[in-house]
């Protein structure tokens, strides 16, 4: 049960019920559509009835997902959905807010929305469908297509060094970061749930096969399961097909991949995403397939902390029983006043 | 009009004379009051030893030297004490903190510090640590005390005062040489302080010109001073009362907006939620998320910012949900004189925006006015569900004048109804609109059965569904544009103020009004008829201001920019109007408003 | 005017059928040209088996089913090859990539794939993996294979043309529901695959509409064809070379406008510097940043993104630096119709800025006009030191045309010269006007002795310093504007195009240019008199636009907008021009403007 | 000597000759001229002549700096100085770009197009002059405020948790990461040294004091020059009065600050500034007057990375190499043309 809501008595809902009536767009082959499909899913997961769920978007393929949930929903300009998001997260706190966006509307042009929603901790749910590429103008490289990548833009391979996305929102203070796959159902859902139980701010990544643009750029996770690390809090952090492999802690505070020897699970990191200080989860960010030949993915970070929204909700009952409920009559009258005689 | 006043070793005089000398250079008529202690030298910060001086200029003709200043410069609360009383309502105080200390409050008889108790709340008070910024200023001039630096005071308040009202310098520099040559780092010491002070008026940002012209005979009833920015926000509350709407604002700090966000910071027990975004565009976007959950969402911002929140704007034009967008316009362009008021912002408002982009504006007159102009802006936005500009300027923003407090019930009724549930078995159109209005329904979040999307992507008429086709983008382009051409029906008619059938019309807006006002005034005195007419809409114009324009042979619209509401009115009722412009970054004078009506009217 | 060329199994015909019969339908005339191969069945990929099914339709009267076809899809190597000699030069192929195996290349006897040996430069191609995205398109289809499911790729194509033609589709989902009836599974897959193809389309943002009206008669010498944006580019790279200043491009990836970023960072060995951004607004910084060290700095983008560099580009006309700004104009408002042309950003690039700043404004009017469009946007913005706005729109950025192909020598010499060091003594004063231009130095970072500071801040006539003086304010704001008011002595006069001396005047601008001529034709050809004129310079206009349009009984101003030009001439000029305006994202017909001139003529 | 200029033979210039002839005109007593005299001051250790040397601002106190320079400069927009100055560095990498800003312009409205910047590595110095605080607008909190501070615009307290300015910046993948305090000219002069020397992004934190707004910032660390924990590689981190206290990493790879007991040195944290894993810096940046009571100064993290505006200048000469100069006249006739003859 989210804690977004009320709970107002028991809902039954199913998958379809989130279905718009709209046609669904995407190339066939799409990544998105898997998303989409784990996102009506699991929504009956959040216990609320439909008209209480907003998906806010800005532009790309990624963000024309909220036409095809039956919820209320914007498609609004791109890589503002978390500024547009906040306003109605912040104003309604009786909502589920979810903000759909791609790498490039979050992280390229949508950057510095991002990162204040995430420090501000606003009850927002965040996906990035992250394909690294920008997909709806036809394929130009994005803020985490790796360095030298030849697309329709830079036929020479980009020059710019990528952003981790992880570790971009854990330096922006972020209090919940978490990854998935397209196409893994289970990981999946289950981080979207532990996200909608999370308040405050919740960043997922999820990696999104663009098949039209940059297919296969997730192979190495997406179909070969054994470069996956599933993070599971208070245990050791272990994967591979056999369970084979292992991450640990350097001296320096990196976490690295390691085949395990011996020693079993010994000496293994062991994970705690409610960890206060950030700098486990920012070191378990930087293992990337380029690094360590495999990919963390679950909850990085889950952390309690004041909600922005609920904050705000609080400056108002304390104004209100300090000089109460506001007065227009009053407010108009205060300070000096004259009368001018006829 | 400006009030020095001090201890006796304060060196008022002398300030007050280089202020006078300095005016009087700059080619303003004055008067001045100075006003000594009886003794010579009586005990420091006591009341008694209060010396002031006070100078009233103005641009046109003085006959006293004034009596009730608008500023009041005091270098201790002896000083505060004794010459508040004849400040003016809504006037200026600039205070040296330094001197309110614990022993100068007792020694002057206030029981709390008049800086917190809120005794000042009628004036606009700046708090300026007028002392240690001089010593401090002065840390590197050799062969003085501390205590001799701090003696620059005086120096200190007079370059701030003279940045203030844009004085010539080079007089009081070179009295300072002559006067002081003799002991060269007193004179150094001088300098410096003075050059302080002005740079600090300069740098803090908090100074601005102030609202002069009131009206002259004031109606019957319950009065009180209020400023631009004061009664803007007033206007934003009642807004949101009268409508029930809880209000939303988000905002980025700028001059001369910010204070329209500090204000309103101040008003949670009115269920008022502030939101300092990280930028314009944050701010804007959360407004206008605010206002799809159903708030009254308002964001805030002078030019510079307001460029920033153009692509939310057009968002809300084709999504069609309210949004009040106030800018309160300073000189430009770019970063311009951030201070300085200048009414360029209008053609910005209305184009500054990809493709066909509609949107109302309303700007407001005088400062009370931005009350009235507050709700009126208010009322469209909900009733069209169509963001809005409503447009102020530095000059309104920070000056004050009487307001006849209006009665909270005789304010209109500015609710509007959402979108309910539907009965079952009917579909909810989006798009459909009011017969009437051509509103759209305003459905929020929250509503079981009103599930829909809305986006920036064409959409088809009523369904609001995608749409690329092209008679509907046609189609929806057209209905924009006459929802909010249609507006001109629901406001007044522009009223002309013609009592000796005039063919010459003085036509303005904004903050011009006063100006405008005075200089017919005078143009009438003189004999000749002119008649005047302010547009307080400025899209849709009111239905009958091209029967107005067009019924007089000449036409002169004074106005703080190029003539871009000329542009305007030429375009729209080809008449020809003709523009007298000044950009300066500051109000018309009357005097030159009146030569040029004069001009016109016996051409 | 269409064809669909396959192999025979491929359901060419089919498809034909249907698109002519949605184009009927849509009440276009039209003419057909089947052209199916001799043998029933030839061997799978061959050449001699390819099928054919060309369709030509317009919005006038059609004679013929038409010689060369526009737009090409080919279902395999061998219907590419085929067809690939008639396919107009420009024209748009779009092919099935998943058939060009190295097998089906070799049976076309193809040594390379044309796809990516530089053959098919001339046209515009669409690499689209139809049997693929069909196959998964219909992966849920229960009781067919994928072999199955391959074959319904032609109604992948149909539903991919039928939206890039904008066809109803009722008719074709009827049709398929009636023919495969019996077999439910096949009427799903081919519904799923139209419907699919027509998602392609309005998904991938990667068609558009094409310009289609040629000039008549072609003058002597040598022709290539070319596309607006490959125009703008080359003009981009003629500029660079003209004036001897590097090119800084800063972009952010915006339809229509990203292919100019995309060739232009093909570019680099004309020493091209693309630089990617994260916004628009830090494209247009850096390029602002690159003209600031003496680049040509350029940034492009489409209304959504235009809207986003206003701030940087106030910032540019205060600081007196060369910038162009491309606006490929598309539908708005707000993000519209991404693919669709429009005329809308005509204001907004005028006035979408706080406070009087002004810019010059260029309009292109043919695809390969862009070419000179640039050149000229670019002598301007260097000899003048300004931004300036290039607009051309998505009708001409992907439409294409023969083109003469200009001589180097004769292109104009655009160069500047940088401000030098100052000889001793002299004192550098960064805005010191040239008399004639009333440009300032450009003096670029390295050179010694001219170390300055700008800013946004209003500066000091001269020296540049920051000044808050009014009457500078005012001079600086007046210096501004009579500087871009004074390129009209350095433009050509308006030409005007009236071969019987008329008293109807049509003045239009921009990518309309065809249309208005055709319509003309057509009107004068009825034995009308109506004379034409564009403009391709906006602001300011040519200095002879007053005269020109005050001599006509009549003008009428079609634009694809709502009367943005037609505001600015009839406040300029004070004549009652009269707009023809349809904003339906699509290029006018020129029957449909013929008609409005003629009665306008008749009038 | 900075490796941003070509070192055209010795150039012999003083701290005089990079003051302008403008008037300075910060309020007296603010922090901005203890930094201006460093900066003027470590100006001809760059070995470059003034010419060669631009300043770029956006707006806010801090931005006024440019003027006081005489050198070139540019005062721009609020927000906009890493993108202005990115077009500058990458089209003339003979000069030296520094980049002033304050907490408002670079992380408020400026956030984006700083972490670009750094993550692109653009050859770029940027000094942020962090008051906590928006002085030019008179005190409203800035995103470096304090949960909690009450401001004009925040009359019951902030209700967004602040950045912290170095984990951002790390977060961002910055290559070169540093702090230092206003009125400390030694520290800050060596922070700008190396700075300076880095090729790529150097990104550099002031500690700096608006005595308007928000006096007494950092007196903790200004005034209490036992609280400053100055950073050495290849050092052990120790640090207090007496060096009696030091910073150790814990098993989940935070810092923290212990006091130095028996064991002297042994145990605590060697710094080492050019480890290419950022988890360690990172680590750093969380140690604050907050967590720890304590402040690292100095340089946190200084990697040698490829550096955007070499990688461009590199693919124009690949290309040139490749294709030869353009040559226009072959441009406008590639492809197919054909002759109408007359
Ligand atoms: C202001 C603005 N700039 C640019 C665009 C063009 N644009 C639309 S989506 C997009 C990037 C899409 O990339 P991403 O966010 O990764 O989404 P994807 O399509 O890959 O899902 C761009 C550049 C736009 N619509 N608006
Ligand atoms: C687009 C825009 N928005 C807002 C402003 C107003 N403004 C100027 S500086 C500033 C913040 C200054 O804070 P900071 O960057 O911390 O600099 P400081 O003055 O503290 O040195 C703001 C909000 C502006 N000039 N331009
Ligand atoms: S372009 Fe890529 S991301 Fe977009 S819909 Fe197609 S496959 Fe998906
Ligand atoms: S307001 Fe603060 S930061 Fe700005 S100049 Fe004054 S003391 Fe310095
Ligand atoms: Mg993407
Ligand atoms: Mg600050």
């Amino acid at each position: 049960m989210s804690e977004g809501g009320n709970g107002n008595g028991l809902v039954q809902l199913t998958a379809k019920d989130f279905k718009s009536d709209q046609e669904v767009r995407w190339c066939p082959g799409c990544g998105d559509y898997a998303i989409l499909n784990v996102l009506q899913g699991f929504m009956p997961e959040l216990g609320l009835t439909r008209e209480r769920i907003v998906f806010v978007s800005g532009i790309g393929c990624a963000a024309r997902l909220p036409y095809y949930m039956q919820t209320y929903g914007m498609h609004s300009i791109h890589g503002r959905a978390p500024a547009i998001a906040t306003g109605l997260a912040v104003s309604r706190p009786d909502l589920s807010v979810w903000v759909v966006t791609g790498d490039g509307d979050a992280l390229s042009i949508g950057g510095n929305h991002l990162i204040h929603s995430l420090r501000r901790n606003v009850n927002l749910k965040i996906l990035l469908f992250n394909n690294k590429i920008y997909g709806l103008t036809k394929g130009q490289y994005s803020p985490t297509s790796e360095l030298g990548k030849v697309t329709k833009s830079t036929p020479m391979g980009s020059l710019d060094y990528p952003f981790n996305p992880l570790s971009i929102a854990i330096g922006a203070e972020a209090s919940f970061v978490a990854r998935a796959i397209d196409t893994d159902k289970k990981g999946l859902t289950e981080v979207l749930g532990a996200a909608a139980r999370h308040r405050g701010s919740a960043f997922v990544e999820i990696l999104q096969n663009c098949n039209i643009y940059n297919d296969g750029a997730f192979d190495f996770v997406r179909e070969e399961k054994g470069n996956r690390i599933y993070l599971e809090s208070g245990a050791p952090i272990r994967f591979g097909a056999e369970g084979e492999k292992g991450v640990v802690q350097d001296v320096d505070g990196s976490a690295r991949v390691v085949d395990l020897g011996e020693g079993g699970e010994d000496g293994l990191l062991v994970h705690d995403a409610g960890q206060r200080e950030p700098s486990l989860a920012f070191a378990l960010s930087r293992i990337t397939f380029e690094t360590d030949g495999a990919v963390p993915l679950g909850v990085f970070r889950s952390v309690e902390r004041p909600v922005y929204d609920d904050l705000m909700s609080e400056q108002l009952e304390t104004a209100r029983e300090r000089s109460g409920e506001g007065d227009l009559e009053t407010l108009l009258h205060s300070g000096d006043t004259w009368t001018v005689e006829s | 009009m400006i009030r020095f006043a001090g201890d006796s070793g304060d060196g008022m005089q002398l300030t007050g004379d280089r202020f006078t000398s300095e005016t009087a250079v700059f080619g303003n008529d004055l008067a001045t009051l100075p006003d000594f202690p009886a003794e010579i030298r009586a005990p420091a910060g006591s009341l008694p030893g209060v010396s002031g001086f006070q100078v009233h200029f103005a641009d046109h003709d003085i006959l006293t030297p004034g009596d009730q200043p608008n500023v009041l410069v005091a270098m201790n609360p002896a000083a505060l004490k004794v010459n508040l009383g004849d400040l003016a309502k809504g006037g200026t105080v600039i205070v040296n903190t330094d001197a309110f200390s614990d022993r100068n409050l007792q020694k002057a008889g206030y029981a709390t510090s008049p800086l917190d108790d809120g005794s000042l709340s009628d004036f606009h008070v700046h708090a300026v640590s007028l002392s240690s910024m001089t010593i401090e200023a002065l840390k590197e001039v050799d062969g003085i005390t501390s205590r001799e630096a701090e003696r620059s005071k005086n120096f200190f308040a007079l370059g701030l005062m003279s940045w203030l009202y844009n004085r010539p310098i080079e007089g009081t520099l070179g009295f300072i040489e002559t006067k002081f040559g003799k002991r060269p780092e007193i004179a150094e010491a001088n300098t410096r302080a003075f050059k302080a002070g002005w740079n600090y008026g300069e740098t803090s940002e908090d100074f601005a010109v102030s609202y002069e012209i009131a009206p002259a005979k004031l109606e019957p009833g319950r009065y009180r001073q209020i400023s631009g920015n004061s009664a803007l926000t007033y206007g934003l509350i009642a807004a949101s009362k009268l409508s029930g709407l809880p209000l939303f604002l988000g905002a980025y700090p700028i001059t001369p907006a910010s204070d329209v966000l500090e204000q309103l910071a101040n008003m949670k027990h009115f269920g008022v939620r502030t939101f300092q975004a990280e930028d314009e565009i944050a701010a804007s976007g959360a407004a206008l998320g605010a206002a799809f959950g159903g708030s009254l969402g308002v964001t805030t911002s002078a030019g510079p910012g307001i460029v920033l929140k153009s692509e939310t704007v057009g968002l809300a034009v084709t999504l069609e949900l309210p949004l009040i967008v106030v800018d309160v316009q300073r000189a430009g362009p770019s970063t311009g004189m951030p201070t300085k008021p200048e009414q360029a912002d209008l053609l910005m408002v209305m184009f500054g925006r990809n493709s066909e982009s509609p949107v109302p504006v309303v700007a407001a007159s005088t400062p009370a006015g931005c009350f009235d102009a507050a709700i009126e802006a208010a009322r469209i936005a909900i009733k069209y569900r169509t963001p809005v500009f409503l447009l102020s300027d530095a000059y309104l923003a920070n000056g004050s004048e009487p307001w006849l407090i209006p009665d909270v019930s005789a304010l209109p009724d500015i609710s509007t109804e959402f979108a309910t549930s539907p009965k079952d078995g009917d579909v909810f159109l989006p798009y459909k609109r009011d017969a009437e209005t051509l509103a759209r329904p305003w459905a929020i979040p929250g509503t079981p059965g009103l599930e829909h999307r809305i986006g920036g992507l064409e959409k088809e008429d009523k369904t609001g569904n995608i749409s690329y086709d092209p008679e509907n983008h046609d189609l929806m382009v057209r209905l924009r544009a006459a929802k909010v051409a249609g507006i001109a029906a629901d406001i007044p008619e522009l009223e002309v103020d013609d009592p000796d059938g005039a063919n010459t019309l003085v036509l303005g807006w904004g903050s011009t009004y006063g100006a405008i006002g005075a200089a017919a005034r005078r143009v009438r005195a003189s004999g000749r008829k002119v008649a005047t007419a302010h547009l307080h809409y400025l899209n849709p114009f009111p239905r009958n201001t091209g029967e107005v324009v067009r019924s007089y042979e000449k036409v002169l619209m004074p106005e703080i920019n190029l003539g871009q509401l000329k542009m305007l009115i030429r375009a729209e009722f080809l008449v020809d109007a003709v523009g007298y412009n000044k950009v300066r970054g500051r109000p018309f004078r009357a005097a030159e408003l009146a030569d040029a009506i004069t001009a016109l009217v016996d051409s």
